[in-house]
């Protein structure tokens, strides 16, 4: 704000001065060299970015800008994960920072919903919000009333800074826990101690690869190289989904299993493992707690004539992939994030660990039980941790602990209108948009209609926007600093800024810098966060010893010469020191049983399919889109225009059904309306449409999805996950 | 060839508040509508007398009536104001020359640094360089007011050389910028305006670019199309 | 003639994310209808099991073009390396060329009122580099090729898929490893 | 079909009317039997035709300011070698043209004069061969523009076009048209015996072109893309209006007009011009419409 007054000041004087003309200029100013016309075109500059989304893959980019414009972008060769090359959505980025769509201004929508909207002066934007703040604040005694939903619109170190911004002005409301994956990460850290994968591209070094509920060929499309080498090398890739998705059309074998058991198939392949020998002894009993009992569980209660009946794989095909995958050593399994999203999804994940463990799998190169890891996130987050002002009340915990009050991310709409000491009255969301990807939509409307006021800060006018009081434009990551490190492989980037933000996008620290500024002029000291800092200068403060040492180098500076590998081993658990309360694999888990689940990784039944809706809505990763993101954008309009319900075709002729048929698909939540496309890619009782944000589009799959939690999620998240493939219909010719 | 023969002071005077006074109505947003429209009225006026078209007359009436009207309405027009150019739904008429002429769409186009280049011929720049577009309509409406405003000067003080350079730029311009997406964007905006003031305004724009072609040599040729004109056309043939 | 490059595409590899269609776009940066090139997924029974089977397509660069023989303005040139290269500025917008390719690549811009297509990223090729396309392609699947006969005769080289026109019309240089289908263990 | 096609229907079937009508009047000039009223009318006629037909071959092309180029490519390209023709064509009419502007200045025919009068008088002393050697040349460059128009469409890509099919109904079109229009500018200007034999000649073209189209329909199915194109053609109203008005209507016309005594009215033979050009308007646009190419047919 203070450069652009400046600039236009010595603009205005400049003009002022010449004598050239007595015109009025408003928007032009006198250029700052008088030759400015003859210098020619600045050469292109390249950048390091690093996209920043939810992703698997978190891609280095090259980012080609010539006269500070964005010409194109590229994969950073450097990077010896991605290799050089991007996915559709990354090499559609250009079409994303330019798109006449963007959110441009801060802007107030009055009344909410109306589709009424002033634009307003980033003053008067945060003189609004922090008004707010103080008068609830004034109101209820505390900042309380103000909740905070943030999740993975930006996975970017320095956009913890959303969090920093309301633990500066006191204890607030946040909506805590992950819908993505929880339940996986339970499992792992009931067995493991946490989640930790083996390196990525350590699967080349896998015979036997088993990808468990995971289509790499749309969400981590990087991986395939190094599946594509294993099998070169002789490696088979089995592939275990309920849909034939891209990546089990290329398997060699493609099991299409019933949903939601998958442990149970797992149980099948350990009572085959076990009645033939092929079980590490060794491994499983010097590193791990009641593997005996389990073994015994095994034996006692499981057949393959049952694991064959509740999986609907054939028995001969059970007993081929456990004698395959015992055998071949090293043989690696891959927990997609679906297979989870079940009410019993983290006890299969716990199986499928324990079916790991016995084969000797877990600590090998080549092997594993992978699913995800945070080794390379240990980053400061400087921009989050902000002490509350003085004199700031708090929620009181179960522990007796002063602090923020933490509600269900994953039942957001439910919990947000469940506070009542006090109320909640105030959200603020950022790389976020729950009006897209929340369960129930219609009791998330209901819910935002409740609010006293909503702000949201976003790039694109998505169903969350239409629902707030405020927007605030945001930064893309080429507008930024950053860093980021990625969930999957070992690979850790810098973000550079490549151009200057847009029209008044400000990145998510520089609202927090303008907020605690107007608070602390509104109300000194109601604001704890720092008010200076270069976006540059808030980066580097991120980086600590443990990062340069993990990474091996000195200064962040020296990653804008290339994305770095952190030094771990190839396989994690290599050092046999599990992080677990015993510091062993915990076949046996007390934590869990603490938490109310079963000790031992034994079946637990899936949710019934109810009478009334008797098929399954499964609505997994779209191909052109990042949750809401990428879909509105042009490019991807033009290739992918519509929504479609895939549907057996069997299933279709049920209810009269062709293809291009309009489908009304419904429960008693509510419903939508969607294209069928007819398909044996999916079985005769599931059908499967893609969760995305079309542009001016009001499709969205939630609508018919209920809040149930799946199994397991509280331990590490602090809430259980979402079993969003437990969603039961209706369908009819709409 | 008949520029400045033909057009006396008074009338690039005329012209030159047209555009200033569009600019402004643009560059002050919907929210000023009330500062804004009654210059755009009197400029309007002084230009249709002049040309004496009774379409522009009607299109300032109706700008007129609404320059005067209450508290609520202004409040309506700055919705639909923010809602055809401004956001933060995507603009149904975003107002930056090379969303409509660049093959992609996209602001910050080959056409914004052309934009940006004519400036600095002039040594100028945009006061909010590299974060909005320098083909915003209001800054190359305000840069073909100032040209006019140098033409009227380097007459005044008969300067010839000068007089054919300002004359040149401003045809240049208008050639290759403004007069090629004017039109379009007019007619973006009138397929979807919801309130007569912005049917009245697109009238205006389209008047505006009809009558600046005295001023020129030549009318420049309008074959450029919206990206919603494009983007409905399919690129397949009939086979 | 002394070359001839193409494309080889492993049908078998190619998971259809489309990421060389978009890395062309990105490359020339080309508006939203165009698609010089384009991926396709091939019948779901067109194999004896259901599939999701993709090849990727852009100007094949036939030995014997159909565009170029028909084009009244020679738009079109062949290259030593047998490029098709198709020159905008000598294209006048008939359209003979995108009735007379059975691939559907040159298209019209409605935009411009030209054809345009994919020429190889011949400035690319020039300075030892490979096409955006080719580069991008994250599983491997398609690659920059000579077409000649030592690849004809290996085994597993395909000269069509099914879905596709006869290569007789136009002798395209493109080739195909054949999709392979695995085991399924269905439900249905 | 896209607007696009509307341009090449308008030059394809004008352009074959005009150059049909000079056919027409070469024939009839070979035995000296032209009357130079209907000479010149015919000329004129068939002049506006063919500029108007040329004008609108420009607006099928994106950028008809650069239309000159489409010269470029005689070796291979059809169109470009159309463009020639039609142009030669245009030359040579230019040349007709002064013709029929030396007898104006030279021989004053008053309308009244309108007797039977060989061309040798009317061309007072000018060696008629000129005149015949003018609409040779022009029938002849303009048959080669026709047949290298229809032989555009010979795309191996379309099986419904790769055959002789197109310059075989491109021809018809212009005997038919060509005949029915020097009649209808002809009135009484032609003698009996000239009316019977265009009379005839279109008789000759509707059946040629009838028993040419069940012979072609049966041919296409041989492919699918032929196929296709048959389909369209039969499922189509269109084509059903257009056999009527260009087959079935003209033939029991004709056939009346050749059996009545005085060779018809004026109005029949009108009516059955207007009736075939519609025909074959509606043929050509159908020929667009239904043209299915072999293209990529894997899903998306």
């Amino acid at each position: 704000m203070k450069l652009t007054r400046r600039k236009f000041l010595g603009g205005a004087a400049a003009v002022a001065a010449s004598s050239m003309t007595l015109f009025n200029f408003n928007l032009l100013t006198n250029s700052p060299s008088a030759s400015a016309a003859d210098q020619p075109s600045e050469a292109i500059k390249t950048f390091r970015n690093v996209c920043p989304r939810n992703c698997y893959d978190t891609c280095g980019m090259i980012t080609y800008v010539e006269d500070g414009v964005l010409k194109k972008v590229e994969g950073d060769p450097k990077h010896g994960y991605t290799n050089g090359k991007l996915c559709l959505k990354g090499y559609s980025y250009p079409r994303r920072v330019y798109s006449p769509d963007r959110i441009k201004y801060p802007m107030k929508q009055s009344p909410r919903g109306s589709g009424n909207w002033t634009r307003i002066s980033w003053d008067e934007a945060m003189d609004t919000i922090a008004k707010k703040i103080l008068d609830l604040k004034k109101r209820y005694g505390s900042t309380l009333p103000i909740c905070l939903d943030k999740y993975s619109g930006n996975f970017g170190i320095v956009h913890y800074g959303i969090e920093g911004t309301m633990s500066s002005i006191g204890y607030t409301t946040r909506a805590v826990g992950t819908p993505c994956w929880p339940a996986g990460i339970d499992a792992q850290t009931y067995d493991f101690g946490t989640l930790y994968s083996n390196d990525p591209e350590d699967m080349v070094n896998a015979k036997y690869i088993i990808l468990w509920g995971q289509n790499a060929a749309w969400t981590a499309i990087h991986s395939l190289p190094f599946i594509n080498e294993a099998r070169e090398r002789g490696a088979k890739l089995v592939v275990i989904d309920p849909i034939l998705t891209s990546t089990a059309s290329k398997a060699d074998l493609y099991i299409q299993i019933n949903p939601s058991t998958d442990g149970a198939l797992a149980l099948g392949m350990a009572r085959y493992i076990i009645d033939n020998n092929w079980v590490d002894w060794e491994y499983a009993r010097a590193n791990s707690l009641g593997f005996d009992e389990w073994v015994e569980y095994v034996k006692k209660s499981i057949t393959l004539d049952w694991a064959s009946e509740k999986t609907g794989v054939p028995k001969d095909i059970i007993m081929e992939i456990a004698r395959e995958y015992a055998t071949a050593k090293p043989a690696s399994m891959w927990v997609g994030y679906g297979m989870q999203r079940h009410t019993n999804g983290g006890q299969n994940v716990r199986i499928i660990d324990a079916l790991g463990v016995m084969t000797g799998n877990v600590g090998k190169s080549g092997g594993g039980v992978n699913y995800g890891h945070l080794e390379t996130w240990g980053f400061n987050y400087n921009a989050m941790v902000n002490a509350p002002p003085k004199g700031s009340k708090g929620f009181i915990g179960p522990d007796g602990k002063e602090g923020d009050r933490a509600i269900n991310m994953n039942n957001f709409a439910h919990d947000v209108s469940a506070q009542s000491d006090p109320p909640v009255k105030m959200l603020w969301l950022a790389c976020r948009n729950p009006g897209a990807q929340d369960p129930d939509t219609n009791a998330i409307e209901k819910m935002f209609s409740s609010m006293e006021f909503v702000v949201t800060v976003d790039s694109f006018f998505n169903k969350t926007v239409e629902m707030s009081d405020i927007v605030l434009p945001a930064t893309t990551h080429f507008e930024d600093w950053d860093v980021m490190a990625s969930y999957w492989h070992y690979w850790v980037g810098i973000n550079q800024r490549a151009i200057d933000p847009l029209y008044e996008c400000k990145s998510d620290v520089e609202i927090a810098i303008e907020l605690s500024e107007k608070m602390n002029a509104l109300e000194p000291g109601s604001c704890t966060f720092p008010t200076s800092g270069t976006p540059e200068e808030w980066l580097a403060k991120e980086f600590n010893p443990g990062i340069h040492q993990m990474l091996g180098i000195n200064d962040y500076k020296e990653l804008i010469d290339g994305p770095r590998k952190a030094k771990m081993p190839p396989a994690s658990w290599s050092d046999g020191n599990f992080r677990t309360p015993s510091k062993k694999i915990e076949i046996h888990s007390e934590l869990a049983e603490k938490n109310g689940l079963p000790a031992l990784p034994i079946w637990v039944d899936e949710m019934k399919t109810p009478e009334k809706y008797p098929i399954r809505f499964m609505t997994p990763h779209p191909q052109y889109a990042l949750h809401s993101q990428f879909q509105n954008l042009d490019w991807m309009m033009t290739t992918n225009p519509e929504p479609k319900v895939e549907i057996h075709p069997n299933l279709a002729a049920k209810y009269g059904i062709t293809e291009g048929t309009m489908v009304k698909i419904y429960n008693d939540l509510g419903s939508i309306t969607v294209k069928a496309h007819l398909t044996r890619t999916t079985s005769t009782n599931v059908i499967v449409a893609y969760e995305a944000w079309y542009k001016n589009s009001n499709f969205n799959v939630n609508y018919t999805l209920k809040a149930i939690p799946s199994d397991m999620g509280k331990q590490a998240t602090g809430n259980d996950g979402l079993a969003f493939h437990d969603n039961f219909v209706m369908i009819e010719k709409a | 060839m008949t520029f400045f023969e033909d057009c006396p002071p008074q009338v690039l005077k005329t012209h030159g508040e047209l555009l200033l006074a569009l600019s402004h109505l643009f560059a002050q947003g919907g929210e000023n509508l009330s500062q804004t429209l009654s210059p755009l009225v009197k400029s309007c006026s002084a230009i249709a007398e002049h040309y004496n078209t009774s379409r522009l007359l009607q299109a300032n009436q109706i700008l007129a009536q609404y320059s005067e009207t209450n508290d609520g309405e202004y409040l309506v027009m700055c919705y639909e104001f923010n809602r055809l150019f401004v956001g933060p739904n995507a603009p149904v008429a975003p107002p930056y020359e090379s969303v409509y002429l660049s093959s992609d769409h996209l602001v910050m186009g080959e056409q914004t640094l052309a934009v940006r280049k004519f400036y600095q011929r002039e040594n100028l720049q945009t006061i909010g360089q590299r974060h909005e577009p320098d083909d915003f309509i209001s800054t190359e409406l305000e840069f073909v007011a100032y040209l006019l405003s140098r033409i009227i000067e380097t007459q005044a003080a008969k300067n010839s050389a000068k007089i054919q350079l300002y004359k040149t730029l401003y045809q240049e311009f208008w050639q290759q910028h403004l007069g090629l997406w004017l039109k379009t964007f007019a007619h973006t905006v009138s397929q979807s305006a919801k309130h007569p003031l912005f049917s009245a305004l697109s009238e205006i724009l389209v008047a505006l670019s009809t009558l600046n072609a005295p001023l020129n040599t030549k009318e420049a040729p309008y074959e450029t199309y919206a990206p919603q004109i494009s983007r409905r056309s399919s690129s397949r043939c009939c086979l | 003639m002394s070359k001839q490059l193409g494309f080889l595409h492993n049908s078998e590899k190619c998971v259809g994310c489309r990421g060389c269609e978009i890395a062309c776009k990105n490359e020339y940066q080309i508006e939203a209808t165009p698609q010089w090139r384009k991926v396709f997924q091939l019948h779901e029974d067109d194999f004896s099991l259901p599939t999701r089977m993709f090849f990727s397509m852009a100007c094949n660069h036939c030995a014997h073009p159909e565009c170029l023989r028909v084009c009244p303005v020679k738009a079109y040139t062949k290259r030593e390396d047998g490029i098709v290269i198709h020159d905008p500025n000598r294209c006048i917008g008939c359209r003979l060329c995108t009735m007379a390719c059975p691939y559907d690549r040159p298209q019209i811009n409605p935009a411009k009122k030209k054809v345009e297509k994919c020429n190889l990223c011949y400035q690319r090729i020039d300075q030892g580099e490979k096409p955006a396309c080719v580069t991008a392609c994250i599983p491997g699947a398609l690659e920059l090729v000579e077409i000649n006969d030592s690849l004809d005769q290996k085994t597993g080289i395909l000269k069509t898929l099914p879905g596709l026109p006869s290569p007789k019309i136009t002798s395209p240089s493109i080739r195909f490893i054949g999709p392979k289908q695995g085991k399924q263990i269905r439900r249905d | 079909m896209g607007d696009w096609e509307w341009p090449l229907i308008l030059f394809t079937v004008l352009g074959q009317i005009a150059i049909g009508i000079i056919l027409m009047l070469w024939w009839l000039a070979r035995n000296r039997n032209l009357n130079i009223q209907l000479f010149k009318r015919g000329v004129h006629v068939s002049g506006g035709l063919l500029l108007i037909a040329l004008l609108a071959s420009l607006f099928h092309l994106g950028h008809p300011e650069a239309a000159y180029r489409a010269l470029a490519h005689l070796g291979s390209s059809w169109l470009s070698r159309e463009i020639l023709f039609f142009l030669l064509t245009f030359l040579a009419w230019i040349y007709l043209f002064r013709l029929s502007r030396q007898q104006t200045s030279s021989h004053t025919l008053g309308s009244g004069a309108s007797i039977i009068t060989t061309a040798e008088t009317a061309a007072g002393g000018q060696p008629t061969s000129n005149l015949s050697l003018g609409l040779g040349i022009t029938s002849l460059l303009g048959l080669l523009g026709i047949a290298s128009s229809a032989m555009i469409y010979v795309l191996p890509r379309v099986p419904a076009w790769n055959n002789g099919g197109p310059v075989l109904f491109f021809l018809l079109t212009t005997g038919l048209l060509g005949a029915l229009c020097t009649l209808v500018l002809g009135g009484n200007l032609l003698q009996t015996a000239q009316k019977k034999l265009l009379l005839q000649v279109s008789l000759g073209c509707t059946i040629f072109s009838l028993i040419l189209s069940v012979i072609y329909g049966s041919m296409l199915s041989a492919s699918m893309e032929g196929a296709a194109s048959l389909n369209y053609h039969l499922s189509s109203p269109l084509f059903w209006v257009r056999a009527l008005v260009s087959w079935l209507a003209p033939l029991l016309l004709l056939v009346i007009i050749l059996k009545s005594p005085d060779l018809g009215k004026k109005n029949l033979i009108l009516t059955v011009t207007l009736l075939v050009g519609l025909g074959e308007i509606l043929g050509r646009a159908l020929f667009y419409l239904s043209a299915t190419g072999i293209q990529i047919t894997a899903l998306f």
